[in-house]
């Protein structure tokens, strides 16, 4: 874990392949649009790019996975996918909680507090800069 | 001598009455109150000391015959001024239809009230002028700082106190009269005093409910009156005697002799608010609660069940007698189905008092001498206990401004007292050996060739146990931990109707054994040829079985005394509840951690079964199915 | 109802399928991955089992030629077993007992023979 | 030992509380249950209620949400009470040992009696572990007796 | 009657084996609200991974779960092998897969037995909880272990399974046919059971995939959805097709795991047949690129999703675990509303919640 | 009455002191023969002593006074009751003390303000609503045979009452499920954990208090099978065979059906118990009453 010294790239973080990359303003209509095609949401993957989120949405239809990936600043709101597939609002919460990640509209607010109590670390999946 | 009783229990009643009236002043109406009550009962007991006669007021001076024709046609006139106030032709209506009749008896047919004697008291009219003059006389004490402290409460400009204790003690005098009557059409006056009294108190609060309320009460009691007037207009026609005793000892009647009696019963459902009756004396709630108590108890109701186990001997193994017992028993049940959907205590306690009259009604009609006994018993310790609970359902009314069995949560740790007392009474309704119970034995055990009415009698007491049993549950709920509480403030007179009546119902209990072999036995004896039921030591024995009622009380006063002492000498240590390992320590001791950490309170609440019990599912058939009971009855008779 | 009953019937009337387990025991399967015993004289103490060891459970001292076990944190995963280049780690088919306390064993080159416990249970007698 | 003493012994009931364990333990535990261990030959029953249990079953490496759940379980517990820590999770942590939201290991949060290693311990470690649990019973009933005394 | 009833229902509770909490708003018996809290078991493992050694994880994730554990370690693997390009050996892949399907077999009969104990079905538990004991102890026979077995090694499996071993799964296996085939039938059609089952929890299917269901559930709700038909290790050598029922209730989830087992049955039956010799275990240099990878299994509760990336070190950039549960537990708060508290547990059950993975 | 006070004396002396034990035994009994059905051992046959044993010689830590109580007048009553029974009183006096010591229990159980013990508490009387009517059709029907509410008449009849009440054996069968707590009825409380009310009513009791719960089920026991054994009182071996086959067919239910929900347990003693019964009855009627 070196490359956290120096101000991280973009291209220094492989690229999952086949990723379509998305960006908020695209993100929920897309998705709707993924929806109506039948796609289920299978989950999302957040990992820490230093300055950035990088968030990639797992899809599947018949047997098929379609992921994207969404680049976002750590200061900026994901809108929250929970009212077009129910079932995000767990993943969205365990983003916010242990990553920080912000969203927008959130269907059920854990606040931080879904698997973390009071006194456990806060956002603890960050990258430690020490590290 | 007799004289003298006979008018201190009915006539100084309307004469304090109207004193309380134009006499507008708190102290004086305390007095008054206090000198009714203890004349009242002072005279009761001296009447039943007196042994059961007949009295017929001395003619001089006045003909109570015709004062007595003259007060009926006041009341319609009354009852047809209400009606044409209301713009309701059904209460003009039935109020016409009773002056018709009763114009026809006075002018046309020719009675003046003649039969002699006009006044009889036998064991049972003591029994009940016993429980009338000291349950009602203790409810209007209770009454005497009830109602300061309700008009306090709906913060009423003018007192509206004299008219009211004018009405409360009218009405005892009432109903002493009625149970005392010989004559019917004395008994037809008395009746309508009550129905006045009774609409007249319903509507006290004068809000719209009230006023509404008291009108429903009004149209269903003039339905019996009505059918009693009908009953008597039959009579008449039919050549018989109109007085209670020669009625009886005419033996028994068959088919269509048997109309007029029956009609004679239908008056006494409506007044005992048996389905499908029982609409106006759940509105009578409204009222305030002594009004309830005195309803529920010693007055009122008790006139309508009265009526039909003193003409019960009449009708004895008849069609009659058959169709009466299937009736209260359904009301038996019905009500007590109902009642369990319901939160409102003073609700419940309506529906209680009209399923424990339906009981009353069904062993007046099974008519053999033991469920007549039952009967009787039940109307005593009936009348106790529910007098208990509806004083203490006020007292936590004006404590916690709810009559709501769900805010009286916990209410143990609030009023102690109070609830001692609510739970003594509520135990009294369900539990051996108090009366009620014991009661409740003697009617099953009666009932136990009928199967019919046995099914419905074990059902209804299931349902029975289930109201009051969740009903208590909410009382004595506590939280671990928390200090014992301290005893409210009452006051006196409070206290006094509260420990009066609770001693009362432990003593009668006790003694219950005594209490049928020398109270009951000799009533029942006097229309039946045996009693079935008596006492052997302090237990109470039938025919086909016995209570041993001293030693189970024994047992259970030490079962209760025992461990009370043994925890008073070891504290147990307080502890919070078991919450799945997620209690914490907050000023409730009732709350639990939950999502996000946060604490939440655990909320309990009884059940309600509002899909198996509620009045919606239930009254649109069972009302039906007690008119066609009734309908039965008539249409039996007739063809 | 009707269809479990012959079962439960049929069990009344069997031998219990208990296993009689503190009175008579079973033998252990053989290659059963049971606890883990060090052999410190094959053992060159080059810690590549403590590297591998995912839950920590062994600490080498190559200065002081000593093996540090903890028997409580090892979840006989075998993997030590597997990375050792000397052999020097065996896992028995017996599994280990429980104890009032959590013991350490240490092992050196054969002056310390046998495992010697370095915490004493507490309050045993 | 006095009568008191053998029925204690030949009544322990347990209450299993599992504070983040991976299940592995816990299915061991409830295996003991069932016919082929049949730990009700010991008069074992699982009554599920802290108020009722002689013997805390713990599995799984104390995370910190649980932490808080298993003092309170402990407390509602009447003396004497045991504990019994199932697993190298609640033993010491074992493979979770550098996970940011767990103690590693119970005895870090409430006192334990006997530690049942395994991962995951085998029922009839479960067994050995719960006898071994019984053999204290009397001694802490001796030593619950003393500190009564003393307080009263 | 506007008053509730409000209540916790766990974390300690009897009926679940891991720690939840449902918060409950009761009308009488009827839940009207639910409100699910986790957090007993999170424990950080995916930050764990990421500290670890790349080939410690093996053990690591395995021990996320310790009833599909091997599944998971088999997932994970199956992601490393992706990144640094590892070819199986044959055997190895059938391996996986009989080791895969015998903890099918013992997870579906637990649950089942777990869903016969939420409804107090006592003998039925203990029935199916003794037939189980016959997979643990073949798979303590070939692996060494009852529960974790620590059988998966990234480029292969640790042990082979001898021949005399593979003769004995099939006897067992054909042993615990003969004794499902006496018990699975209450299941599907005892007149209680059916009561405590049919119609309670309903998922419709339109509603399935907003609810973001997965394995038996969905399956239950009319939906063929089943990672084993992507046909990693060797499942596409074994005709694979997934069990599907319509109607969506408790009832239904059942049957579709009831069937699964002896789907499982034939799937090893095939397996053995057909399995390969040769090597077990690719041996392999170096460190997992700077590469990610998706993989996904089938585990009994439903398919189970690893992202893992790395970076060159032997630790890894980032492991994500999606675990069957995790998807399945939203579901819980439109399955609960309107039924009854008895209710509750069987509906839980009904998901066959593995809070262990969900939280991680 | 029919025994002179040395006997009634001896016979309190039993339903005191040795009922207790029998009833423990069986539960002992009750305990092994389910856990044999499950293909198990089970516990030793004392199991149920060493358990009230244990119980009464822990610290209780239990909630409020009132519950404490509550717990100890239900003991008496059901003492009371067996005694009762056993000295030939009234049966429906028996039934109403059997139901009060109930009606503590549950008010004992709804005196803490715990969820469990709170809904545990409900649920007990819808229990008691579902097995009330059938005891007393029970008591009716020997009534019907005898004459008299008077246990001991039950004991002066040539003929068996099982003959003419066969029916009864099943109502009988199904008071014992409630009152025993067996599956499909076991739903305010039960010896085994897992269910959804974790221990119900009895949740917040322990120690000694817990202990009083389980001498209460040694009684309930013993009463339970006197009830039995009235059916067979001319030969009151026999009658005990009866009892024990009722458990026995208690326990067999127990192990082959899912606990249904409350709702379903009144369904069931309503509309099939109640009918049976009320059938038996009928009969009972037609010959005793109307043929007569
Ligand atoms: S390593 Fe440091 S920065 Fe990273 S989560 Fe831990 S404390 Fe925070
Ligand atoms: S905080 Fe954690 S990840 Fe970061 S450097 Fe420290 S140990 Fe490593
Ligand atoms: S067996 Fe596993 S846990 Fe135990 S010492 Fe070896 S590597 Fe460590
Ligand atoms: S046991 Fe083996 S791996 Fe460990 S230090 Fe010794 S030689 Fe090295
Ligand atoms: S590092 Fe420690 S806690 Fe983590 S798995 Fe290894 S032994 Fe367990
Ligand atoms: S000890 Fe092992 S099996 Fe037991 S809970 Fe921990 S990781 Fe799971
Ligand atoms: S899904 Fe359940 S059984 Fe499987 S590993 Fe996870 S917690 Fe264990
Ligand atoms: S659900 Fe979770 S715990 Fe269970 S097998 Fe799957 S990954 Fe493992």
């Amino acid at each position: 874990m070196t490359q956290t010294d120096t101000q991280p790239q973009e291209k220094q973080f492989p690229v999952l392949e086949g990723a379509e990359n998305i960006t908020i303003d695209n993100l929920t209509a897309r998705v709707k649009k993924l929806d109506e095609e039948g796609y289920r949401l299978l989950t999302a993957t957040c990992l820490d790019r230093g300055e950035k989120y990088e968030i990639y949405y797992h899809f599947d239809k018949d047997l098929t996975m379609l992921h994207l990936r969404l680049l976002v600043n750590k200061e900026e709101e994901v809108p929250s996918l929970s009212l077009i597939y129910l079932c995000a609002f767990l993943i969205e919460n365990e983003m916010k909680e242990l990553f920080g990640v912000k969203f927008s509209g959130l269907f059920v607010n854990y606040g931080g507090r879904l698997f973390l109590g009071e006194d456990s670390d806060i956002t603890p999946m960050l990258k430690c800069v020490d590290c | 001598m007799k004289s003298g009783i006979l008018g201190l229990l009915i006539v100084m009643p309307f004469i304090i009455g109207i004193l309380c009236f134009f006499l507008r002043n708190d102290l004086v109406r305390r007095f008054l109150v206090i000198g009714n009550a203890l004349a009242l009962i002072g005279a009761s007991i001296a009447l039943a000391m007196s042994g059961n006669g007949s009295f017929t007021p001395p003619h001089e001076g006045i003909n109570w015959g015709q004062l007595i024709a003259i007060g009926d046609f006041f009341l319609l006139a009354v009852f047809i001024y209400l009606g044409i106030v209301r713009k309701s032709p059904l209460i003009i209506g039935l109020a016409a239809l009773q002056t018709a009749g009763l114009i026809w008896l006075e002018f046309f047919a020719g009675i003046h009230g003649e039969t002699s004697p006009a006044l009889y008291g036998d064991y049972l009219s003591t029994i009940m002028v016993l429980i009338i003059s000291i349950v009602g006389s203790i409810t209007t004490l209770y009454a005497l700082p009830y109602m300061q402290e309700h008009e306090h409460h709906i913060h009423i400009p003018v007192s509206k106190q004299p008219r009211f204790f004018m009405y409360l003690t009218l009405f005892l005098g009432a109903m002493n009269g009625l149970v005392l009557s010989n004559n019917m059409m004395w008994m037809y006056f008395f009746w309508e005093v009550t129905t006045l009294c009774c609409v007249m108190l319903i509507r006290h609060n004068g809000d719209e409910e009230a006023v509404n309320n008291s009108y429903r009460a009004l149209w269903m009691n003039l339905i019996g009156g009505v059918a009693i007037m009908g009953g008597l207009v039959l009579l008449h026609i039919q050549h018989r005697p109109m007085a209670f005793q020669e009625l009886i000892a005419g033996g028994r009647y068959e088919g269509f002799l048997l109309l007029p009696i029956a009609l004679l019963c239908i008056g006494g459902f409506t007044k005992a608010a048996q389905m499908p009756f029982q609409g106006w004396l759940l509105g009578a709630m409204v009222a305030p609660t002594p009004v309830s108590a005195l309803l529920h108890s010693s007055t009122m109701v008790k006139a309508g069940v009265y009526l039909i186990l003193r003409l019960a001997p009449a009708f004895e193994n008849t069609f009659v007698t058959k169709m009466v017992g299937i009736i209260g028993a359904f009301t038996f049940v019905a009500a007590a189905m109902l009642a369990i959907n319901q939160s409102n205590a003073k609700k419940v306690l309506a529906y209680s008092t009209i399923s424990n009259l339906g009981l009353i009604v069904s062993c007046a009609g099974i008519n053999t001498p033991l469920a007549i006994s039952a009967a009787i018993l039940l109307i005593i310790f009936h009348a106790i206990s529910k007098a208990m609970l509806f004083m203490a359902v006020g007292v936590v009314e004006h404590n916690i401004e709810s009559r709501d069995i769900e805010r009286m949560e916990g209410l143990l740790s609030v009023m102690p007292f109070t609830v001692f007392i609510m739970v003594i009474g509520i135990l009294s309704m369900i539990l051996p050996p108090f009366g009620a119970v014991i009661s409740k034995w003697v009617s099953l055990e009666a009932t136990a060739k009928m199967p019919v009415e046995m099914f419905l009698l074990v059902m209804g007491s299931a349902f029975t146990v289930l109201f009051w049993t969740k009903w208590i549950g909410r009382l004595l709920e506590t939280t671990p931990g928390k200090p014992t509480p301290k005893m409210e403030k009452l006051p006196f007179f409070y206290v006094l109707s509260f420990v009066f009546l609770a001693v009362t119902v432990l003593v009668l209990s006790v003694m219950a054994g005594p209490l049928a072999g020398k109270v009951v036995a000799p009533a029942v004896m006097q229309y039946y040829p045996a009693a079935g039921i008596g006492q052997a030591q302090m237990n109470l024995i039938n025919d086909a079985g016995s209570f041993p009622v001293l030693s189970i009380f024994t047992v259970i006063l030490l079962a209760v005394i025992i461990p009370v002492l043994y925890l008073r000498m070891k504290e147990c240590p307080g502890s919070s509840v078991y919450m799945c390992g997620e209690n914490i320590a907050s000023s409730t001791g009732t709350a639990f951690r939950t999502l996000k950490d946060s604490s939440s309170e655990m909320q309990l609440s009884g059940y309600y079964f509002d899909h198996f019990f509620s009045e919606n599912r239930h009254i649109p058939w069972m009302n039906p199915v007690a008119v066609i009971l009734i309908i039965v009855l008539i249409g039996g008779l007739c063809f | 109802m009707a269809n479990f009953l012959g079962a439960v019937i049929e069990n009344l009337f069997k031998k219990p399928a208990t296993r009689p387990y503190p009175f008579t025991k079973r033998e252990p399967f053989k290659d059963a991955r049971g606890l883990i015993k060090f052999d410190g004289d094959k053992c060159v103490y080059c810690g590549a089992c403590s590297k591998k060891c995912p839950a920590a459970a062994i600490r080498v001292e190559r200065a002081e030629k000593a093996l540090y076990f903890e028997p409580f944190k090892c979840v006989t995963c075998g993997f030590c077993v597997e990375v050792c280049p000397k052999d020097a780690i065996n896992q028995e088919f017996e599994y280990r007992k429980p104890d009032y306390s959590k013991s350490i064993e240490k092992y050196g080159p054969s002056a310390v023979p046998a495992p010697a416990k370095t915490e004493a249970p507490p309050s045993q007698a | 030992m006095s009568s008191f003493d053998t029925s204690n012994i030949k009544s322990p009931w347990i209450l299993h509380y599992d504070t983040g364990s991976c299940n592995g333990c816990d299915i061991e535990v409830l295996a003991c249950l069932t016919p082929l261990y049949d730990v009700e030959r010991f008069g074992i029953l699982n009554v599920g209620n802290p108020r009722h249990a002689d013997i805390l079953v713990i599995t799984g490496a104390a995370n910190k949400r649980s932490a808080r759940v298993l003092r309170n379980l402990y407390e509602q517990m009447p003396d004497p009470k045991m504990v019994v820590a199932v697993g190298i999770c609640a033993v010491s942590g074992g493979v979770l040992h550098n996970c940011y939201n767990v103690l590693g290991g119970v005895d870090k949060v409430i006192p334990v009696d006997v530690y049942v290693p395994g991962c995951a311990a085998r029922p009839e470690a479960i067994i050995d572990g719960i006898v071994l649990a019984l053999q204290k019973i009397p001694e802490k009933r001796k030593l619950l007796k003393s500190r009564e005394a003393k307080t009263a | 009657m506007s008053t509730r009833t409000v209540i916790p229902m766990g974390p300690q509770h009897p009926v679940f084996p891991e720690p939840l909490q449902l918060k409950l708003s009761l009308k009488d018996e009827k839940i009207v609200d639910v409100a699910p809290a986790l957090g007993y078991v999170h424990r950080g493992i995916e930050k764990a991974a990421e500290k670890n050694d790349f080939t410690q994880n093996v053990f690591l994730v395995e021990r996320i779960c310790g009833i599909c554990s091997f599944i998971h370690a088999v997932c994970y693997c199956m992601a490393i092998e992706d990144i640094m390009k590892i070819e199986l050996p044959p055997r190895a892949n059938y391996l996986r897969v009989i080791w895969g399907e015998l903890h099918r077999l013992h997870s579906h009969m637990l649950w089942l037995g777990l869903l016969a104990d939420s409804f107090g079905f006592e003998s039925l538990f203990m029935k199916f909880w003794e037939i189980r004991e016959r997979i643990l102890d073949i798979l303590e026979k070939t692996t060494g272990a009852r529960v974790i077995i620590s059988a998966c090694a990234i480029g292969g499996v640790r042990r082979d399974i001898s021949d005399e071993h593979l003769q004995e799964i099939l006897t067992v296996i054909d042993k615990c046919e003969k004794e499902l085939n006496g018990i699975i039938p209450v299941v599907m059609s005892d007149t209680t059971v059916k009561r405590r089952t049919v119609g309670v929890g309903v998922i419709e299917k339109e509603k399935a995939i907003h609810l973001g269901i997965v394995g038996p559930v969905l399956r239950a709700s009319g939906i063929a959805q089943d990672a084993r038909m992507t046909g990693y290790g060797a499942y596409k050598y074994l005709d694979f097709k997934p069990v599907v029922e319509e109607s969506g209730d408790c009832y239904a989830r059942a049957v579709v795991r009831a069937k699964e087992t002896y789907q499982s049955i034939g799937l090893l039956r095939k397996a053995i047949n057909q399995l390969p010799s040769g090597d077990i275990l690719t041996k392999y240099k170096g460190n997992p690129g700077k590469a990610a990878a998706v993989s996904r299994v089938e585990q009994p509760r439903g398919e189970l999703i690893y992202y893992v990336e790395g970076n060159g070190t032997k630790n890894l950039e980032r492991v994500r675990v999606r675990t069957p549960t995790f998807s399945n537990v939203p579901a819980l708060s439109k399955m609960l509303p309107g039924m009854e508290l008895a209710d509750a547990p069987v509906i839980v059950l009904s998901i066959d919640p593995c809070i262990s993975c969900t939280e991680r | 009455m029919f025994l002179n006070s040395g006997n009634t004396v001896l016979i309190v002396f039993m339903a005191v002191f040795v009922a207790p034990l029998i009833g423990g035994l069986l539960m002992g009994i009750d305990r092994i023969l389910s856990a044999r059905l499950q293909g198990r051992i089970g516990p030793p046959i004392l199991q149920p002593f060493y358990d009230m044993m244990k119980l009464m010689s822990k610290k209780p830590i239990s909630g409020t006074k009132i519950q404490i109580i509550c717990v100890f007048v239900y003991l008496v009553s059901m003492i009371l009751s067996l005694v009762l029974l056993m000295t030939g009183q009234d049966l429906l006096v028996m039934v109403l003390v059997l139901a009060m010591g109930s009606i503590f229990f549950i008010l004992g159980g709804f005196s803490v303000k715990s969820p469990y013990s709170n809904i545990g508490a409900q649920r007990e009387i819808l229990q008691v609503l579902a097995y009330e009517p059938l005891i007393i059709f029970y008591v009716v029907a020997i009534y019907l045979k005898t004459g008299s509410f008077m246990t001991f008449k039950v004991f002066e009849l040539k003929d068996p009452l099982l003959y003419s009440m066969p029916l009864f054996v099943v109502a009988l069968i199904i008071i014992m499920v409630i009152k025993l707590r067996k599956s499909p009825f076991d739903l305010s409380t039960s010896h085994h954990a897992h269910q959804e009310l974790v221990k119900g009513i009895t949740t917040e009791l322990s120690g000694r208090h817990l202990a009083v719960i389980e001498l209460v089920h040694m009684y309930e026991m013993a009463l339970l099978m006197v009830l039995a054994m009235l059916l067979f009182a001319t030969n009151l071996w026999i009658g005990l065979a009866l009892g024990l086959f009722c458990l026995f067919a208690t326990i067999v239910i127990d192990n082959i059906t899912a606990r249904l929900t409350w709702s379903d347990m009144l369904r069931f003693a309503w509309k099939i118990g109640v009918p049976i019964t009320a059938l038996n009855l009928a009969v009972i009627y037609y010959f005793s009453i109307i043929k007569k």
